[in-house]
């Protein structure tokens, strides 16, 4: 079985195959601390939250066609959870982080009415939502610090570099686990056909208000989970920091970049813009935002597909030099392709 | 759905821009694979320092004069630095922290573990200075900065993990208030403008501290988010409260400028006007032009102050060496920087030949530093890691073209000043 | 051809229904009944109202006026899927796939949210492999949808809409741009699901596929509903001849 | 009270000459243009620049300001938009906010990241007396100045035979297409227009306030504001969600500064729930 027909067999097979793939994906880079030194691991943990949180966006703004432009206001919100959780009250960090999944998903529940809307109004709301409640939580006595004059929390780190790598791994295994689950559930169907044309889909039974509701939940909930877990790992929770634009930004940049509505996106965008990054960073000082804001115009406008787009478009042009057989996809699958609309 | 044939395509630009791309990712790794290479291995006989700055952003500006004075200080010594009674060659690595914290963090990490520096200098702003020291702390390793006056960094990272040259923002108003309590008549009414963030808050509080000594009333206190655009609302404010004596603003020299522009639009015309310890960048007197007569700001540094090193006879001739080399004066930022690297040259320069850069030793010779003439003052630090020195001079601008002078202290002070200040 | 006969509980009973956008009525109290198992047809010039209409009943507009009852309920204002879920579904005037999804995908959709009592009786799967065999894109169930010829694409609409299991069916434009062939497929299909015992509302520009398929054609134009009957009596009208079919219907038959 | 009213419709002139372009861009094409702050910030840095470098008179350095930022316009819907705007809105998005960081960094490298303004010496008095309000005359001919570019683009969009092209693509791309309009001309030519009133509302500003490349986001999200409260697509409504938003941000900001930011978006989510379209906007429409 060569490399093309075995990524072949992946994508379209049963879900199982997929689950697979990311258990050994997960597993080899499990053995990165073996090998890392403080900083790689550090970085290596950057990437996992940034492949996260784009995954997370990518269910809903990929998958369902709703682009979320606030985001960030779910990792935020989860980052204040766990900081005011844990220094305010001393909760573990399990704890906090289910509180910031749910309080997450409990603030996009209230997006209900705005779904029936079309998705520019919706993603005006999302930002319009970030930025209130970055006013709001910079300014609550509650959520300001533990005296009057803070803006932001310091957390005692509650466990080592490698215990964080895990953590993030572990969490990273769940949320795109979790995704490859529900793309091809009947959530799926429903996402994809919302996406595609969305007064077809009501028409022929789809409730989409419902689904999207659920899917944004879902997308909501994990960035929260992240973001409580995320504080410790910085150390310092303030509105500047964790409600940044860019965070928002970076979760729909990785997905483009990889390919929005596809579950491989988030991952080879988030690895792909990391290694972008890191070489700009180090090497082009003044210049990297130019060269970042250069390669999201060059990939929207030659590959709006994204990386997983020209992957599988060779892919598919390898099988076809192959066999010149029409495609035997198993049926019952919503197809994984990138969304190319003619 | 929109015909297709109608969108101008142009496959030959396309597989054009393509080809461009392509092109330049290439030579971007080219470029960059050898350096990164490079980057690794740190040559005995070198010091190697590490900083990051926001180079990016809103601190565009400013991290740029903070880069020079890094780069000044190194011409300065023909890109030497004595430790342990040896000359070395310095080696600096700046990367760009884009003024957030999470990302400071994570280069003040690749500095130490990846890059192996052997000092880190400090970034520019509070969250990213305390984000650095956490990071800095970890590794139970030391830093000098200068870019985060908040009383946080004592009170976090005091002594053992940060070492700050730049005195405590609470006294950066002692100067200015002084001046003004002490004038006839005697001002009896403030209009305070404070931007919502702890170190804004620190010198408010200063500011009111003062105001009770010298039985001023604060009269109205304008709170501002940081990210506020639009001034007119809070000169309006202002207005309301009925003729100020003074109005003072804690902001940086954009808020200053606005605040300026507002007030004078409207017409609101205090008798002094405290712009801030942000007055003497040259965007502010290039901006207000005219409506810089009379304003008054704090600073920590200027060129005419009667500071010396050994490589420089006044800061003057530091002042106009920096302009012949960049093209403009050195502000309070550019002085502080260059005395970061020459901070650690002072205390490296008896350090032990067989571990220079330990840090524990480093922390006694930092701690146990004191001297007496640099471009930056006397530097000595407290137990809290922070420089000996309160007050910040006033200055006032004054004449046409306006230039600053120093108004208060009366020991440093050029100029009787300015009150009430002409109207806008 | 069966005549309609007189059943007390229509399916569908429209009551002076209306639809103003801004100030444009385009809809202006119009009413029809369609019973269980029939075919009306509906037909009326360009910018009748007709696309309007099924807009309304299939829940994609709201109504201004009057009331649109669905075996007994009222359905004014209810959601597009809500109506569905009823059993009472739609096409599209122009081919409406969901892009890059197989033939089977697409008619898969609606046999994953087909309502829960249907789902009890047979699998989504099951439900699909019928829609598509009745419709006979079995051979073609891993095409992706829009490579197919239109009449295939007309096909698989029609599959799709089957697998949500209707009691009626309301076809905009089904026969445009499709070629004779094509056309005597699809009535062909029309024609078996009516004796399924699906209603079916038939809006066509063809009007000889009309006349042939309906048991009752609604003439609609400007909004009003200008006549009803049975298909050759409509065709004999002088108001119908005049404002939709011209001379030419009357002179052919 | 009477005072915030007075500030707010004034500063309101100039965030609606912003937003025309968004608007019209927004109804025409069919995207929101995330470079469009950039594009008013270019505006108003060009017009420094010509003033100050070359010593151009103002009014001039204003025309050259604004038809120098509707070719970057052209030019961006020319090389870029043009390519992707058939795709999912999505795409365009995430591409014009790359270019809209493409534009501010060339920005930044050429001009510098300072804030600039441009100051005038019009010999007007300074101000007047409105009531108790002191209405800077400066303010006055700004406002001014801006409803006549409103008028303009009025007369432009609604009496010539590019403005007749423009709303034809608007209302029905399809029939536009089909009665001989050139789709890809008159999408660069709206680009250019919308380009243009940014660029204007920018090469005014400049003159009230300091500009500097890092401010285009706030421009952004404020025609957002100004258009979600005026109804999508509208240029009357941008007019009035322009002045509407101008009381508010100003209100807000004066009565509660530091939670005016939430208090204006709070304002927008109310609009998002319940009237999406808008103050003047006509319902959201549907397909097929």
């Amino acid at each position: 079985m060569n490399f093309v027909s075995m990524a072949y067999a992946i994508r379209t097979g049963p879900v199982r195959n997929q689950l697979l793939c990311l258990a050994v994906f997960l597993l080899v880079v499990a053995l990165c601390p073996l090998v890392m030194n403080d900083y790689w691991l550090r970085l290596m943990v950057f990437v996992f939250v940034n492949i996260g949180l784009a995954s997370s966006w990518n269910l809903i703004g990929g998958f369902g066609g709703y682009a979320s432009f606030g985001h960030g206001v779910f990792f935020g919100v989860g980052a204040f959870a766990g900081a005011v959780g844990m220094v305010r009250f001393g909760l573990p960090l399990p704890a906090v982080m289910v509180i910031g999944g749910a309080l997450s998903a409990a603030l996009a529940a209230l997006f209900v009415p705005v779904f029936r809307q079309k998705g520019l109004y919706f993603a005006l709301s999302t930002l319009a939502v970030m930025l209130v409640f970055e006013t709001v939580l910079q300014r609550w006595t509650f959520t300001r610090g533990l005296r009057s004059y803070d803006l932001g929390w310091t957390l005692a780190p509650s466990l080592p570099l490698e215990g964080f790598f895990y953590l993030f791994l572990g969490l990273l295994g769940l949320i795109v686990g979790s995704i490859i689950v529900v793309v091809r559930s009947k959530i799926g169907y429903a996402l994809h056909a919302i996406r595609k044309d969305e007064v077809l889909a009501s028409s022929i039974g789809v409730r989409t208000t419902k689904y999207k509701a659920i899917t944004f939940m879902i997308s909501a909930a994990w960035p929260g989970v992240l973001g409580a877990a995320f504080a410790p790992f910085l150390a310092y929770v303030s509105v500047q920091s964790v409600f940044d634009v860019s965070i928002t930004l970076n979760m729909i940049l990785i997905t483009i970049f990889g390919g929005a509505g596809t579950v491989i996106g988030p991952i080879v965008g988030g690895i792909a813009l990391s290694i972008i990054d890191q070489i700009a960073w180090g090497n082009f000082l003044e210049y990297h935002r130019l060269i970042y804001g250069a390669l999201i115009v060059a990939i929207t406008t030659l590959h709006p597909g994204g990386l997983a787009s020209v992957f599988w478009g060779w892919v598919e042009r390898r099988r076809s030099a192959a066999k010149p057989v029409p495609r035997p996809s198993a049926p019952g699958h919503p197809p994984t392709s990138a969304p190319r609309r003619a | 759905m929109l015909d297709r044939a109608a969108i101008p395509r142009r496959p030959s630009r396309r597989a054009v821009l393509k080809g461009g791309v392509l092109g330049a990712g290439a030579l971007a790794v080219g470029v960059a694979l050898p350096r990164i290479a490079g980057a690794a291995g740190g040559a005995d006989g070198v010091v190697h320092i590490g900083a990051s700055l926001p180079l990016t952003g809103p601190y565009e500006k400013v991290s740029r004069i903070c880069k020079d004075a890094f780069d000044f200080w190194t011409r300065t010594y023909d890109g030497k630095m004595v430790v342990a009674g040896r000359e070395r060659a310095v080696k600096w690595t700046i990367y760009d922290d884009e003024n957030n914290a999470s990302r400071a963090a994570q280069l003040t990490e690749k500095l130490i573990s990846d890059d192996k520096v052997d000092l880190v200098v400090g970034t520019y702003g509070t969250d990213t200075v305390l984000a650095q020291g956490a990071i800095v702390r970890k590794h139970g390793r030391v830093f000098v900065q200068a870019g985060a006056s908040s009383i946080r960094v004592d009170e976090e990272l005091g002594g053992h993990t940060a070492f700050t040259a730049n005195g405590r923002v609470g006294t950066y108003c002692a100067g200015a208030m002084d001046f003004l309590a002490s004038r006839t008549p005697k001002p009896k009414k403030l209009g305070l403008v404070i931007m919502d963030d702890p170190v804004y808050h620190e010198i408010g509080q200063g500011v009111k501290d003062k105001c009770k000594q010298h039985g001023i009333d604060v009269v109205t206190e304008v709170v501002l988010p940081m990210n506020v655009q639009d001034l007119r609302p809070t000169a309006l404010k202002l207005r309301g409260a009925g003729q100020l004596d003074i109005v003072y603003n804690t902001g940086w020299d954009v808020i200053c400028i606005k605040l300026a522009e507002e007030m004078s639009a409207i017409g609101v015309n205090p008798k002094a006007f405290v712009g801030g310890h942000l007055t003497t960048s040259p965007v502010v007197k290039e901006t207000l032009g005219s409506k810089m007569q009379g304003i008054i700001g704090s600073t920590v540094w200027l060129p005419q102050f009667k500071y010396r090193d050994d490589k420089y006879a006044s800061a003057q001739e530091f002042a106009e060496k920096f302009k012949a080399t960049y093209g403009y004066l050195p502000t309070y930022q550019a002085a502080f920087s260059y005395i970061l690297p020459y901070i650690y040259q002072q205390a490296l320069r008896e350090a032990d030949p067989q571990d220079p850069f330990n840090p524990k030793t480093l922390r006694d010779r930092l701690s146990r530093l004191d001297l007496k003439d640099t471009i930056w003052g006397p530097v000595s630090f407290d137990e809290r890691g922070r420089i000996r020195r309160d007050a910040a001079p006033a200055v006032q601008w004054t004449g046409d073209p306006a230039a600053a002078v120093i108004v208060a202290p009366a020991d440093m002070a050029e100029s009787a000043g300015v009150y009430p200040k002409p109207a806008w | 051809m069966a005549t309609a006969s007189p059943l007390p509980a229509p399916l569908l009973r429209v009551e002076n229904l209306s639809k103003v956008f801004g100030g444009v009525t385009a809809l202006n109290g119009v009413g029809f009944d369609v019973h269980p198992g029939e075919v009306v047809g509906l037909i009326g010039p360009n910018g009748a109202g007709k696309t309007t209409l099924f807009n309304v009943i299939s829940g994609l507009l709201p109504p201004s006026g009057g009331t649109i009852a669905f075996c007994g309920r009222s359905i004014g204002g209810l959601r597009p899927d809500e109506i569905c879920a009823l059993g009472a579904v739609r096409t599209f005037q122009s081919a409406s796939l969901l892009s890059g999804m197989t033939v089977w995908d697409n008619v898969h959709v609606a046999s994953l949210f087909r309502p829960a009592e249907r789902a009890r009786v047979e699998s989504a799967a099951a439900c699909t492999r019928r829609a598509l065999a009745f419709c006979g894109l079995e051979d073609c169930r891993d095409e992706i949808a829009e490579t197919l010829s239109i009449g295939d694409q007309k096909r698989v609409e029609i599959a799709r809409a089957m697998a949500t299991g209707p009691k009626l069916l309301m076809t905009d434009e089904i026969l445009a741009g499709l070629n004779a062939a094509d056309s005597e497929g699809i009535l062909h299909m029309l024609q078996g699901l009516k004796r399924e015992g699906i209603s079916i509302i038939f809006v066509e520009h063809d009007v000889r596929s009309v006349m042939r398929l309906s048991d009752r054609v609604v003439v609609i134009a400007q909004g009003r509903k200008l006549a009803e009957g049975e298909p050759d009596a409509v065709a004999r009208m002088p108001e119908v001849i005049s404002v939709y079919l011209g001379g030419r219907y009357a002179q052919g038959v | 009270m009477e005072d915030v009213l007075v500030y707010g419709l004034l500063r309101g002139g100039i965030y609606a000459l912003a937003a025309f372009g968004f608007s019209l861009v927004l109804g025409v094409i069919g995207i929101v243009n995330f470079a469009h702050g950039a594009l008013v910030v270019f505006g108003g840095l060009l017009t420094q620049y010509l003033a100050v470098k070359f010593g151009v008179p103002y009014a001039a350095a204003m025309i050259g300001g604004a038809l120098g930022t509707g070719l970057l316009g052209a030019v961006i819907q020319r090389l870029f938009v043009a390519r992707t705007f058939t795709l999912e809105p999505l795409m365009v998005l995430v591409q014009t906010f790359g270019i809209a960081t493409v534009v501010t960094e060339l920005g930044t490298l050429g001009w510098g990241s300072e804030e600039r303004m441009l100051r005038l010496k019009t010999g007007l008095p300074p101000g007047f007396m409105l009531g108790d309000t002191f209405v800077p005359s400066f303010d006055l001919v700004v406002f001014a100045v801006s409803l006549v570019s409103a008028a303009v683009l009025f007369v432009v969009l609604g009496r010539t035979e590019f403005g007749r092209a423009i709303r034809a693509c608007r209302d029905n791309r399809e029939s536009a297409q089909l009665s001989g309009i050139n789709l890809g001309r008159t999408f660069e030519k709206t680009m250019f227009l919308s380009g243009t009133w940014a660029g204007l509302a920018g090469a005014m500003f400049v003159t009230l306030s300091p500009v500097a490349p890092y401010m285009h986001f706030s421009w952004t999200v404020d025609s957002f504001l100004v258009i979600t409260i005026g109804g999508l697509g509208s240029m009357l409504g941008a007019l009035v969600g322009g002045l509407v938003f101008g009381v508010l941000s100003f209100g807000a900001s004066f009565y509660a500064p530091t939670i005016a930011p939430a208090i204006t978006f709070g304002v927008l989510l109310v609009f998002l729930v319940f009237r999406p379209q808008g103050l003047l906007g006509a319902g959201p429409a549907i397909r097929k």
